[in-house]
């Protein structure tokens, strides 16, 4: 069955956010010559919301040292750094989860009694410090003995701050308790379960399904049914990493030898960045994962598709292309299935380019940069296990063309 | 000895010191840039002991470098080695931590090994492996039977307990063996 | 017989024997030999400290560098200035660094120079040991360097959490430099706690009871109490890591049945009650800087010493929290979520006990002061945001975030080095008997404050808007990019304010105001002495009558006679009320300290490489304790018979 | 001395210049020591226990150490505590020819068990690369044959001292704090021997 499934588009209008558009990602030119340098990748900007700051997504340019702008910074600092918190597709103060939704709620309360505290000590040290004092002429050091009526004001002082700051951690004790116990009952009604496998530096998605053939396998990206709470079920195969989704919830380590678990639930629709939280080597910087959280009807559409095989090459240049990756270093890592490329030890790439990224979250999907990243994946992130394959320039298009069909 | 012939000569030592520490340690992800290798121009070893090879300088880049040898381990696992060469101990096909040879003990020999195959069941391996990572496998392969400069070797895995580690086997003195020999007796 | 003939058979201090000649027969006593074999076979606790301090002080710098080559990194997204691998090493020397051979050794540096003067005896209990342990430091920091620039620096993150540390996954030699620096530095570490612990407790000048034990004294022996009970863990951890590396055990392995979390309880179990070895020492410097400048006694000095043994104790009770996503048991958990805030409540109480000592004085704002009200502005954040962080939900989110980034640093550098370099202004004088610039030092402080601030306090947000810890690179498009561009703009300030402070030591030392004794009007005994102090420290043994001696008896401390001036001899007095038991002689120079250093050193950097190296290496090592202490082949000179 | 003359209060020449026990400050760099080792030692003893919640069968797949060498260990070492104090006593009443008899009977001992702690790693049936098992039960009785080494080294080193012409009061404290690190090193031997022979066939 390898009738092309409509890719659904977990595009909402609701809110006037295109998560979509913004990945498309320009194609770069594709190399017609490997011995030319190798297309100037896009990296970035990754897709942010509209209304995160158009300071945000002029990035790009400053690759130079524009310490002129600093300034400029420090002014917009203030102005810009409410807004950046609280639209983000990475940030833990935009939550789109209960879980996360509870955490930042704690964290809002946490920081509202703190910071009062923290005014209480600015004022009192301000006061200490500059207050008028009537003893000011005495004689320095020596004669001085401190006195009985205010040595005791202090002592009492001193109580009433103790019994207070205990009193006040006592409080954030018993709220951030209650916070755990309250998340901690959300996760027993989970309904679907995903197994993440966390290797060095990507993710093994599977999703589990109690008929046996109705398992699948994908990489570095998850998609989940809005409103659903979805268990997490967490292994890691060579070091520990850690898998954190920020909008959805706090982080859970993926530890050799051990499962963890952990239960998310996407409020609205929407994608959101996941990514590594756990030191793990080389390229930890670029272990990250999409997460597409859409209707439940998209939602079954899609896992719908993802069942199914690869799709046939269908004109003669993705075949030859299909020829190429059967006969070359590809199959050595790689599973498309329906295909005799059947190793595990990469990503599986049955529906590659249905997926919003490549090289786990290195770089939006585009037919360009993955034309950049099989020319050398090893300029793009260094140390990855993504060798440099010897294609010469016909053979990586035609393996384009071929992994550009694989919806 | 004189102290500045004795200062010269501490910092030779640690000059060496150096270079050997630079070369273990470097971790060179993209592998040594391809050149004239390749199969074809690889010193096909004899049956017998005879002349050897000049060393090549890979030798050096790979045997001695710790990350290509652990590089290599993993290659070995992933790539399913072990299928036929078991943890080196040998099953379907011959054992890679003793001391015998078939087709040549030198990285080279390893390294066209693995490219072209070889009679009874290794399958070539041309164009399905980088040829860095060919280099790196080859490399490991002479770990195994304690080849390769100790402090370079691979430590033990993460896994079970099979053998102890590359880095603590003891060196063996290679020596050639005929084709029929271990293989034919692992083939029975 | 005149009396100056007759003052030739006399061989201790006292009336009979006058003030100038006591001073020169101390002196040829206690000095340590000229050139460079006396140099290396010094056991002057006042040059081993000083030599500490500089070498810490070397590391801290070049740390520093380590930094900034990360800010600029960071500065923009997807920058190309540090390779993945190169950057790896280079945050993981850093952390390494700055923990291992800057925070932890610096604070001990301290307490090696000044707790002995500040008890008010002539030498540090155990002075080879002394002398040892800076050898072993200093030869752990530069293996640990040399390997860093041949290659070999670890990079692995200064945890080196397993299995990323292990065999399979760093091959190689550059975890098992780390592993072997820390060795040697506990071993360092381990040795100068034990001489704190029976310097405060054995060699206390008469009459300073427990209670009147100078509050920088009650930090040094807490935590040296704290270095005993922690850095064992770190040793038997990083042990078992260079066993799994090099000899195939499975500690960690858990296909065998060893377990990747045993590392982290036990690098925990270290790992936090050593920010409070680096914090308590800082509480120190506080509480004697504030007295000074605020001229009154500090307030609530019983509180402040109880606030001190609780946070040592509950600091061993904490190291959960560094693992609250690993997924244990929620229960356990709460229990560490506590236990952290807990400590909230004796770092509050010395918090409100120095701004009580603030309020109730009158402030004269000199340089060390202006660090401690840096301090308290900083460290009190960095302290709300551990309360955040204790707190198992939000742990959740910002765990290695760069909001932990931000909020060591505020604890570390606003909790520690804020207080160090108070306190550096402040002994400067002691230290050299010159003064430092006070016009630099607002400076310094100015740059330094500014410049943490901006440096540091985005990485709070940073971290709350999704960037993780230990990235080399991040994509554009985040909202992380400004942030970092202007924490980097912070940190290059930072480096400015250090250059000042780097300018103000060089040219003080030299052209520096000439200090007295007491240049400041404290009233410890570090001050009763001279600037800098003698060999001997003191040409009689102070008598203490109160917790603040220099101003309680202004017109010059009671003294007690009778200990010899022929050779190196210490008063021993009670535990608890300092009352004089016994006089024991102290060690002379040698240079067995420095050759079984180096034999450890031997033994240690073989032990990379082979595990026979333990045990051939243990035969100079021998050697060299049988030399060290071997006792001297004449047999000491009988008691005096002439007084 | 820059105020003019010195406030004497007190002369101490009368205080003796070497004392046994907490008087000195040798026997409480000792204890120091004996408190970073006994650290050491639970937390090594914390971790055996950490593997063994971890894994279902204890030992995985060997048999535990054989009875014979460790408990023979055990009782020799709790043997020489009575030579031991003994030599404690007649040290703190600077006896030197019974302190000789008691270093010389006391390295003797130490050496004996020496030779009985090589037979012990040969009958804890299991290399210490087997498995996590193995690893810890190999390090637990090494980290105790290296204080046993180390105290076997000193009480020798004493026992030469105490025949040359180096004997002065000092030397007593020394012998003292040897007496006391003995009594450490087969205070943890009583511990580590029930851990390393009794539970494993206890679960």
């Amino acid at each position: 069955m390898t009738a092309r499934l409509p890719i659904p588009s977990p595009c909402s209008a609701g809110r006037g956010r295109d998560p979509c558009g913004a990945w498309e990602g320009e194609g770069s030119v594709i190399p017609r010559n490997l011995a030319l340098t190798l297309p100037r990748l896009r990296r970035g900007p990754l897709p942010l919301p509209p209304g995160a700051g158009e300071g945000v997504a002029r990035s790009a340019s400053s690759r130079q040292w524009p310490w002129h702008r600093a300034a400029l910074v420090l002014c917009l600092f203030a102005l810009t750094a409410c807004e950046r918190v609280q639209h983000g597709i990475q940030s833990a103060l935009d939550p789109v989860g209960q879980q996360a939704g509870r955490i930042a709620g704690l964290w809002w309360l946490f920081l509202a009694v703190l910071a009062a505290v923290y005014a209480v000590v600015l004022v009192l040290l301000l006061v200490a410090a500059i207050r008028p004092r009537r003893r000011r002429r005495l004689p320095p050091g020596p004669a001085f003995r401190p006195e009985e009526p205010i040595e005791r004001r202090l002592t009492r002082g001193l109580t009433a701050w103790a019994v207070g700051t205990a009193a006040i951690v006592l409080t954030l004790t018993g709220f951030s308790y209650a916070v755990d116990r309250d998340i901690l009952a959300l996760g027993h009604r989970a309904e679907l379960t995903i197994e993440v496998t966390a290797k060095q530096w990507w993710w093994q998605v599977r999703y589990d399904d109690p008929v046996p053939n109705r398992s699948f396998e994908t990489a570095n990206e998850i998609r989940l049914p809005v409103g659903v709470p979805v268990r997490v079920v967490l292994k890691a195969q060579d070091v520990i990493h850690s898998f954190w989704v920020p909008n959805l919830h706090g982080k859970t380590d993926l530890i050799p030898g051990r499962v963890n678990e952990t239960v998310i639930v996407a409020d609205r629709e929407g994608r959101y960045r996941g990514q590594c939280a756990e030191f793990c080597g080389f390229q930890h910087a670029n272990m990250a994962l999409d997460v597409v959280a859409m209707p439940r009807d998209q939602f079954e559409a899609w896992r719908e598709s993802q069942l199914a095989p690869a799709v046939a090459p269908s004109d003669e240049r993705s075949r030859e292309g299909q020829r190429v990756f059967l006969t070359s270093a590809c199959v050595m890592c790689h599973t498309v299935r329906g295909t005799t490329a059947a190793s595990r030890v990469g990503p599986d790439l049955t529906h590659v380019a249905a997926r919003p990224s490549i090289a786990a979250g290195t770089l939006p999907y585009s037919k360009g940069n993955l034309a950049g990243w099989i020319a050398d994946p090893q300029r793009i992130k260094p140390g990855s296990q993504m060798p440099v394959v010897g294609l010469s320039a016909d053979q990586l298009q035609s393996v384009l063309a071929y992994l550009d069909g694989l919806k | 000895m004189s102290s500045p012939c004795r200062r010269s000569a501490s910092l030779a030592v640690l000059a060496v010191l150096a270079l050997a520490a630079c070369d273990r340690e470097e971790r060179e992800p993209r592998g040594a840039p391809v050149g004239e290798s390749g199969p074809g121009a690889i010193a096909q070893g004899t049956l017998y002991a005879g002349e050897p090879s000049p060393p090549d300088p890979r030798r050096q880049e790979y045997e001695g470098n710790a990350y290509h040898l652990a590089q290599g381990k993993q290659l070995y696992v992933w790539f399913n080695c072990g299928t036929c060469h078991a943890n080196g101990g040998g099953d379907i096909g011959p054992p890679l931590m003793d001391d015998s040879w078939i087709y040549g003990d030198s990285l080279e020999n390893i390294f066209a090994t693995i490219v072209q195959g070889r009679p009874n069941g290794m399958p070539s391996f041309r164009n399905k492996i980088p040829e860095t990572q060919i280099w790196e496998i080859a490399a490991y392969v002479r770990s195994m039977s304690g080849q390769t400069p100790t402090a370079a070797s691979p430590g033990r895995n993460d896994s079970l307990n099979a053998k102890p580690a590359e880095q603590r086997t003891p060196k063996a003195e290679p020596k050639q063996s005929t084709p029929g020999g271990p293989q034919v007796e692992g083939r029975q | 017989m005149s009396a100056r003939d007759a003052s030739r058979f006399i061989r201790r201090d006292g009336p009979s024997l006058g003030e100038a000649e006591t001073h020169a027969r101390l002196e040829r006593t206690w000095a340590t030999p000229p050139g460079l074999w006396g140099w290396l076979s010094s056991v002057d606790h006042k040059q081993v400290g000083r030599r500490y301090i500089v070498t810490a002080f070397v590391f801290f710098l070049l740390a520093g560098l380590l930094a900034l080559a990360m800010r600029m990194q960071l500065a923009g997204p997807n920058q190309t200035l540090l390779t993945p691998d190169r950057y790896n090493q280079i945050f993981t020397m850093h952390g390494t660094t700055m923990m291992f051979l800057f925070a932890v050794p610096v604070m001990e540096a301290f307490a090696i120079y000044l707790v002995p003067l500040m008890v008010g005896t002539r030498a540090i209990a155990f002075p080879r040991l002394n002398a040892f342990s800076y050898w072993v430091y200093l030869a752990g920091g530069v293996m640990l360097w040399v390997a860093f620039i041949l290659n070999v620096g670890p990079d692995v993150g200064w945890f080196s959490y397993v299995p990323l540390s292990g065999p399979q996954f760093s091959p190689g030699k550059r975890a098992d430099f780390w592993a072997q620096m820390v060795t040697f530095t506990e071993v360092a570490a381990l040795a100068v706690a034990v001489e704190i612990i029976v310097t405060v407790l054995k060699q206390r000048a008469p009459g300073m009871s427990l209670n009147r034990i100078p509050l920088f004294v009650w930090g040094q022996l807490v935590t040296s109490f704290m270095v005993v009970f922690a850095m064992p863990a770190v040793m038997v951890s990083s042990s078992m890591l260079i066993m799994d590396r090099l000899i195939g055990t499975h500690f960690f392995n858990p296909a065998e049945g060893g377990d990747a979390l045993l590392w982290q309880h036990l690098f925990w179990f270290f790992g936090h009650p050593e920010v409070y070895i680096i914090f308590l020492p800082a509480t120190g410097f506080v509480s004697s800087i504030l007295p000074t400048f605020a001229r009154r006694p500090i307030f609530g000095y019983t509180a402040l010493v109880l606030a001190l043994v609780a946070t040592g104790f509950l600091g061993f009770g904490l190291w959960v929290h560094h693992m609250f996503a690993t997924g244990l048991p929620h229960l356990g958990n709460s229990f560490y979520t506590a236990a952290s805030m807990a400590i909230a409540i004796p770092s509050g109480i010395q918090i409100f006990c120095w701004l009580a000592t603030l309020w109730d004085g009158r402030p004269r704002f000199a340089t060390p002061l202006l660090f401690v009200i840096g301090f308290i502005v900083i460290f009190v954040l960095g302290g709300l945001s551990g309360i955040m962080l204790a707190s198992v939900p939000i742990d959740s989110q910002v765990h290695d975030t760069y909001f932990v980034v931000a909020h060591f640093h505020y604890v570390l550098i606003g909790g520690a080095v804020f207080p160090l370099f108070g306190a550096i202004y402040y002994w400067f004088p002691k230290f050299t008997g010159r003064m430092l610039s006070e016009r630099a030092g607002a400076w310094n402080f100015g740059l330094f404050f500014v410049g943490f601030n901006i440096a540091f306090f985005p990485m709070h947000i940073l971290g709350l808007i999704g960037m993780p810890r230990r990235v080399y690179s991040y994509p554009a498009g985040l909202g992380w990019d400004d942030l970092n561009l202007l924490s980097t703009a912070g940190a290059v300030i930072l480096a400015a304010g250090v250059l000042v402070f780097l300018g103000n030591v060089w040219h003080s030392l030299k052209h520096g105001l000439v200090a007295d004794d007491n240049p400041w009007g404290a009233a410890t005994l570090e001050w009763a002495t001279a600037s800098p102090p003698p060999s001997f420290n003191f040409v009689h043994i102070p008598v203490v009558t109160g917790s603040n001696p220099l101003w309680e008896e202004a017109d010059g401390l009671p003294v007690v006679s009778g200990l010899r001036v022929d050779q190196r001899e210490l008063l021993l007095t009670s535990v608890v009320d300092a009352a004089p038991e016994v006089r024991e002689p102290s060690p002379e120079p040698s240079i067995w300290p420095l050759l079984s250093a180096l034999a450890v050193t031997i033994l240690f950097i073989g032990s990379i490489f082979t595990p026979w190296a333990v045990v051939w290496g243990s035969i100079p090592l021998a050697v060299g304790l049988i030399g060290w202490f071997w006792p001297k082949s004449a047999p000491d000179t009988p008691e005096p018979v002439i007084e | 001395m820059n105020n003019g003359a010195p406030r004497f209060a007190a002369d101490l020449a009368h205080l003796p210049t070497s004392a046994h026990g907490p008087r000195a400050t040798t026997w409480w760099g000792t204890l120091g020591f004996i408190l970073i080792e006994a650290t050491g030692f639970a937390l090594a003893a914390a971790a055996y226990f950490y593997l063994m919640g971890q894994t279902e069968t204890w030992p995985p797949g060997q048999s535990p150490p054989d009875w014979l060498w460790g408990t023979l260990q055990l009782v020799l070492m709790l043997a020489s505590l009575w030579p031991n104090w003994w030599t404690d006593r007649v040290a703190h009443a600077d006896d030197l020819r019974k302190v000789r008899i008691g270093l010389v009977v006391m390295s003797a001992v130490g050496l004996l068990t020496l030779v009985v702690r090589a037979f012990e790693f040969g009958a804890l049936n299991c290399r210490w690369d087997d498995n996590a098992y193995g690893s810890m039960v190999w390090v637990l009785l090494g980290l105790h044959a290296v204080h046993l080494i180390t105290d076997v080294g000193d009480t020798l080193v004493l026992t030469v001292l105490m025949f040359t012409k180096h004997v002065e009061p000092r030397r007593f404290t020394d012998v003292t704090d040897n007496c006391v690190y003995w009594n450490f090193v087969v205070a943890a031997w009583v511990p580590l021997w029930a851990l390393l022979y009794v539970v494993p066939r206890l679960v």
